[in-house]
């Protein structure tokens, strides 16, 4: 059996000194609840594994896409899974015990340290699941530290779907309300906010770059409605987008989620690094896990999961969260890549953000039965463009090509996405081909 | 000489310095983006690529994983993650974004159907879903969807959800997030759930039961059919915790058992690594009854293909897009590369390991007979005998928990621990037991850092590199 | 405590036992040959793949690459090597059988001819050839293409070559290897060829002379063109050992100078993994009269792709098919990478650590100017100061070689070391020359073993686990 | 630039420190020589080096190859990559401070134990470069330790051109004449053999399986005739076969030379992995690293490379030989196949080397047109087969199927020539598929 590692002398010798012939014989189930069929499944050679789910896997397509919508792709330097893989990190557990696992719980506090200067707040955990499960838990914080006794939470019209879906579970337990608020022009529309906010606003949400593509003019603005309400202020945002915009501490956020996956992810469908972050005066309601330095027996700095008392293990039901399991090896990730790019090269891969997309738009922009961007203001890695023919057609025409882009539906209009990064801006040419011949409709 | 000293990069009062204490660059940012949506600088580590190396190289060696040796830590199941699933992690086939057509994603949707039917046959249930990003969004998704079904059944009353003493933690707090009271239930003399106390627990106010089986002490709860008669003629569901399923693998299922509800975790019993903390995944299985209610989407078989699909009173999503997809991947190969025949070794050996070394202990262990983990109970603090261990070249069981036992030892070596790797586990708790106290007080010695005082970094919390520059 | 203690694992009176000190077993051989072709049984370590990668986990953390810090060993060009090379590496398209047809193995030819047309361009050279898996059969097979140069040209009597004695051991012996005399040339006062005694020395005899330029003391022979000029006109040919090319790159190319063979360490120069010993790669490169006596396959374009050949006067194969292709591939992607201006930027910053880490250094350095490298003088045994030198973190240099420099420290930090792993390297030479002489004999204390009687292991050779039963 | 460490600042304090402004001027070479062109090679980023590379590779079409012939592919499990390429091992060097490379040098002694093993010698070192060089290192082991006063070695007539290629460079220097001695129905002609040994023969080599894939039936034989003839016996073999073949030494081997490759090799084109092993007697003529085991001044058992006055660095032109960088992480590497496969593993996948091919030749013999094998005997994973049609024509045929295999010139005739192992065993389907095709000829 492979990774059963006894042999039969050494099995016969334990079953001995454990007093029973059969291990079966340890299986202290009733009859009536024993199972004895069978789950029918094939044991497989490592090579026979390989090939069976490789070729599961290789029944998709190979398709350039220009996806995006809350998931994206960044070149992630090899370095990043040489180091990650390394076993004593991918095969380690949760560091209860901090002296004989000093590594991992630095390289977690170099993650929230560098999540902290992103953020400019005072507090980051070392992560949450996803942009979305970080904006539940930042709803449910607010609902903890009752700056105002509203239990309503402000989120914009153009929220995705998705992640309003999960938001809708996190708030279900604790009956917290959840409002859209209106946006003009792709961005927050500050009138409608104000005109909406108020007395029962516990949380205003607003991210930047929006589900638009849109870097948000005016959330000091936001701030400031959402401050004299006593709410509090939460910017969505990603470690990219960050690197290059002015920092959300600066304009007043009491909270940053977001995704810090962008940074590190490896190959994979979907997968997320939430990252969370808040005022330090919130810092005994954080969810999730905070490593904190320390000092041990021999006088020298040391680090350990801190002020635990917040969580399920030790405050149970009234845990700041039911976190256990984090993604802690994503941050770890995330973190080397940021090592890896420094300062220059994280500023350069955000400005990368907004100059290959304004490129691309301006390209698809001169093409006949083509609007792009929809909106005005400068973009982040993706756009919304109106197209002459409808925009299911135009997607279908693109992946004839090889090229993966989606029709949205946004302000009632079915509208084409693009996102463009680092990873297919060489095929932007392609793209701009593709639409090219598909211009006036059919 | 000790089995095992750990390294040590060591630099003035500190180990490996801090990325920013290497080299740090504050580079002004110059953008095509107007000033004011930039921040002006940016103060960030500025390392090469071999510094960036040598300094994760270091901190690897100054962290103890499963490839380093044991990790019994009880309820934890960390057992070897076989190196071939990161290589199919690593296929192509992976890089598949989420917003793809399903009939561009056939690869990811046939694997998600193959795996969600594959755990309905383990878990003996009807329907699963796989998105819950950790075991526990996996257990607050379960009670999502037992509230919901309640709700629709006009029962959106039931405010309660029992849980016994010696659960994990998760499932109070999961419970206490979907907005239920918890209710404490106590374990009678032999380690059990009380039946006659959750005789007077369950009611009408009761949504649900969870319940780990084998519970933490590592006994099978043998009255789980009568526990589910209860439960069920009460009007309340039953939630499995899969934490412990490890155990059962070929022997027995949730579903058969009564259970409406359970969660798997897939990093604890189908191996794939938990990365110093995660990423996991908590698929959920739920009977018929509750299919209906399951997150979105759902996968099903079609024309040849596979499709998604929103169930009809779906309770919508608990991650934005399919959780941690990479260990639903390695999940997937691991079943594959064992089949039934496999499986059943695992949870057979699980157990025939937790006895053995239950025997070879010198401490004393209460309760039995055990499956795959039993927790032993020291003579003197939990957390010392923790931190001598560390010195024996092992890492320690749980400890201080459940509390059922006094100063606890949780103890759970899984299958894939070798004899000699036992016996090693087996002389190192012997060894500390016969270690004078002061001794053990003054552990660890060989491990990176000495003792930590965790007391004092939590009442003067220092979270990132910025706030040691204030100290 | 020290800058670095070294993981260690101990079991007894060895520390990580071997592979089969911790499970063998014996089969029976079955098979369906007959009995008299198979062996009865066979006896092998016996690990599960948990056990096997604790087993390597374990002998990696007591083990120091680049990717733990400095290795300054002169010479050996120790510098980080690109992780993405690995990847490159491992891309399915190096799996291609070496017997397949031209026509099916386009991408391997093609890269082939890339790097060997790269290769001349860097070293002034008008073909090369890749084939010789290490540098030293580098060396042979460039002395064997000068060999049957001068048997094709009628000059097959001459049968010497002519070595500086501050020569690489290689050079003495891969000459000898080709059948020739060696003839040794001592240095001048300032470390270079003495060029009268080549004057001497150069004859009718003289097949060859093989210089290392810069040399091993890190200078470079600025009479090169005169001393080319001796050698060809005594009718012998320039050999040039490549093993310091780094410090040439964009800066000068030994074609320039006058020789007429050189080999390239692509390990070194080009970063490839040194892999504790290898795989490493020597092609040679050769002038216009040389070429027709490279090893077969050649490579050349053909009709729009690219087809192999055997030059006309091929000597014939030094390795059964292409050498270690997968540092060919490598040091290629490294290349790339890398361009004119950062191949050129290599040499500069490997000079200018060479001659800061020298002012650094209290000890005293004879010679220079430097380039790549130099090589001080130890007060002391130049072995007790290297074992010392481990107890700080860092890997020494080559001691007591070259021996022209009393107790030499060649030192060779590379351009990949940053200035703090240099100031590291100062420090822990200052401090070792601080040290009083009876702590450096009882050094190193913080590394993985003590120091090892390896006068004793010569004596009494126990060469595999079968010779540890007998002792 | 990539790898190059210093800021701008450093690099000036690190110029004042040795006293000049610019490092060009720390290059002493005379203008006359220095090179002031270009080599014309353009800087890449990582991600667009990776494509160049790998896009140049992609240029080799998909096949599945059944080619062998002295390079052989077997299933490497995915743990030899892991452990292979931790960086302490991969970026190590020659382990000339034994203190702190314990790990390798424990890792090369296991190989060399590993190498005892098989072959029932009783030594081995620590790798050489292939098979052919080794074969090279064997004969002038042979001229060293001079058990006969011969300078000729005999070789069989079917020894690949390759490596006849490469031991005649080896035996160019020392003037050692190389004879081949006849071959009979596929395999060694003893008393051809008999007929041409003499006392000027230093060394009789025998390969087994030999170059037509077939099993010596009786090398004790030809150990016999080189006793008799004080010269030495040199086996060729590979660590697969050997597993499950009679121990070389058990017949009289004084050394054995092949290709360890057949475990761990990574992917590649045409990499070999030398095993060399002699009688214990010749210790000190061994060419290459050894290690050997001994103590450290805390009375443990260590590691270090032992023996060293043999080798380049220290004996110079009187060394064993000339070898100083050998193929030590692909050693590492067979060794942690090795180990994974255990006894029982090891033995299997020899035994499929057998079965596979011997099922093959069953199937194609079978077909109009096909004789296989040609010669009798048991085969190891390859083997020759006869065609009606001409073997080009047939290799083009399957081609054309995308199924790589070959034609050889063997006794006079062109045979196609087959190998399967377990990664193409699946295959041969296929390839039965499309002989099936082909039988009689177009």
């Amino acid at each position: 059996m492979p990774y059963v590692t006894h042999s039969e002398a050494e099995r016969s010798e334990m079953l001995d000194t454990v007093g029973v012939s059969d291990p079966d014989a340890l299986f202290d189930i009733p009859d009536s609840v024993r199972f004895d069929g069978d789950y029918g499944i094939e044991a497989h050679s490592e090579r026979e594994t390989r090939a069976a789910v490789e070729g599961l896997l290789d029944e998709s397509p190979d398709l350039t896409e220009f996806l995006g919508g809350g998931h994206y792709d960044h070149y992630v330097p090899s370095v990043v899974d040489h180091l990650s893989l390394r076993g004593e990190f991918l095969t380690s557990y949760t560091q209860y015990q901090p002296e004989i696992t000093q590594g991992f719980l630095q390289a977690l506090f170099e993650f929230q340290s560098l999540v902290v200067e992103l953020t400019g707040l005072g507090v980051a955990n070392c992560s949450v699941y996803d942009r979305a499960t970080a904006l539940g838990e930042a709803v449910l914080l607010a609902d903890r530290v009752r700056a105002t006794d509203g239990d309503t939470v402000l989120i914009p019209a153009d929220l995705p779907d998705r992640v309003r879906s999960v938001l809708d579970n996190y708030t279900d337990g604790p009956e917290i309300t959840v409002e859209t608020y209106p946006t003009s022009g792709g961005t927050v529309d500050v009138d409608g906010l104000a005109d909406q906010i108020g007395a029962d606003t516990s949380l205003v949400y607003a991210a930047t770059p929006n589900a638009r593509g849109v870097l948000e003019p005016d959330l000091a603005a936001v701030g400031d409605l959402a401050d004299d309400n006593d709410a509090l202020f939460c910017v969505g945002s990603d470690a990219v987008a960050l690197a290059l915009l002015e920092s959300p501490a600066a304009y007043g956020a009491d909270v940053v989620v977001g995704d810090a996956g962008v940074l590190g992810l490896p190959t994979t469908y979907g997968m997320g690094l939430g990252l969370f972050a808040c005022r330090e005066d919130f810092l005994r309601q954080v969810p999730g896990r905070l490593v904190g330095a320390g000092e041990d027996d021999a006088g020298n700095r040391a680090y350990t999961l801190t002020l635990q008392t917040r969580e399920q293990h030790i405050r149970r039901e009234r845990a700041t969260s039911n976190i256990c399991t984090n993604q802690a090896w994503l941050a770890l990730r995330a973190a080397i890549h940021a090592a890896w790019l420094g300062p220059d090269g994280l500023v350069d891969l955000a400005e990368e953000c907004v100059t290959g997309i304004a490129a691309a738009c301006e390209r698809i922009d001169a093409l006949d039965g083509f609007t792009a961007p929809v909106y005005d203001g400068h973009h982040f890695r993706e756009a919304l463009i109106d197209t002459a023919a409808p925009a299911a057609d135009v997607v279908d025409h693109c992946r004839h090509a090889g090229l993966a882009v989606r029709a949205v539906e946004d302000a009632g209009e079915e509208r084409l996405a693009v996102c463009v990064t680092d990873t297919n801006q060489e095929s932007v040419d392609d793209l701009v081909d593709a639409l090219a011949g598909y211009g006036g409709g059919a | 000489d000790a089995p095992h000293q750990q390294a040590r990069w060591y630099d003035g009062d500190r180990y490996e310095p801090l990325l920013d204490e290497k080299s740090t660059d504050t580079v002004t940012v110059e953008s095509s983006l107007p000033d004011d949506l930039t921040r002006e600088e940016l103060t960030l580590p500025d390392l090469s690529e071999p510094e960036v190396t040598r300094h994760y190289t270091r901190l690897s060696q100054m962290n103890y994983g499963i490839d380093s040796g044991p990790i019994p830590l009880g309820s934890c199941t960390m057992k070897y993650n076989p190196a071939f699933t990161e290589d199919v992690a690593a296929h192509p086939g992976n890089r598949v974004h989420p917003l793809r057509t399903d009939e561009d994603k056939q690869g990811i949707l046939g694997l998600l159907y193959e795996l969600q039917e594959t755990l309905a046959t383990v878990g003996g249930m009807d329907a699963v879903t796989l998105q819950p990003p950790a075991g526990a969004a996996g257990e607050f998704t379960g009670i999502q969807v037992a509230k919901a079904y309640h709700e629709a059944n006009g029962e959106g009353e039931r405010s309660e959800v029992i849980v016994p003493e010696s659960a994990h933690g998760t499932n109070f707090a999961s419970a206490a997030m979907a907005g239920y009271d918890v209710v404490e239930l106590p374990s009678n003399e032999d380690g059990r759930v009380a039946v006659d106390a959750l005789e007077a627990a369950a009611g009408e106010d009761t949504a649900l039961l969870m319940l780990t089986n084998p519970n933490t002490l590592g006994l099978f709860e043998r009255d789980i059919t009568e526990i589910a008669d209860i439960v069920h003629e009460a009007g309340g569901l039953l939630y499995y915790d899969g934490a412990n399923l490890n155990s059962l693998l070929g022997k027995a299922r949730p579903g058969d058992m009564g259970f409406d509800v359970m969660h798997f975790n897939l990093h604890k019993t189908f191996a794939t690594p938990h990365g110093g903390g995660g990423p996991g995944q908590g698929p959920i299985g739920v009977s018929a009854d509750l299919a209906p209610f399951l997150p979105t989407p759902q996968v099903r078989e079609a024309d040849g293909g596979y499709e998604t699909y929103e169930p009809d009173h779906s309770i919508g999503r608990v991650h934005e897009f399919m959780g941690n997809w990479l260990v639903l991947v390695k999940a997937y190969a691991y079943i594959l590369r064992h089949g039934d025949v496999g499986l059943e070794r695992i949870s057979e050996t699980a157990v025939l390991n937790a006895n053995y070394l239950a025997e070879r202990i010198e401490y004393e262990v209460p309760y039995g007979p055990f499956h795959h983990e039993f927790v032993a109970s020291a003579d003197e603090d939990a957390a010392d005998v923790a931190k001598a261990m560390l010195d024996h070249g092992v890492h320690p069981p749980t400890t201080k928990w459940p509390e059922i036992v006094d100063e606890a030892l949780m103890t759970e070596p899984t299958e894939t621990e070798s004899k000699a790797r036992l016996d090693d586990l087996a002389a190192a708790f012997n060894a500390v037991a016969a270690t004078d106290p002061e001794d053990l007080a003054a552990a660890p010695n060989e491990t990176t850092a000495r003792r930590i005082d965790q007391a004092d970094a939590a009442r003067n919390p220092r979270l990132s590199w910025h706030a040691l520059d204030d100290t």
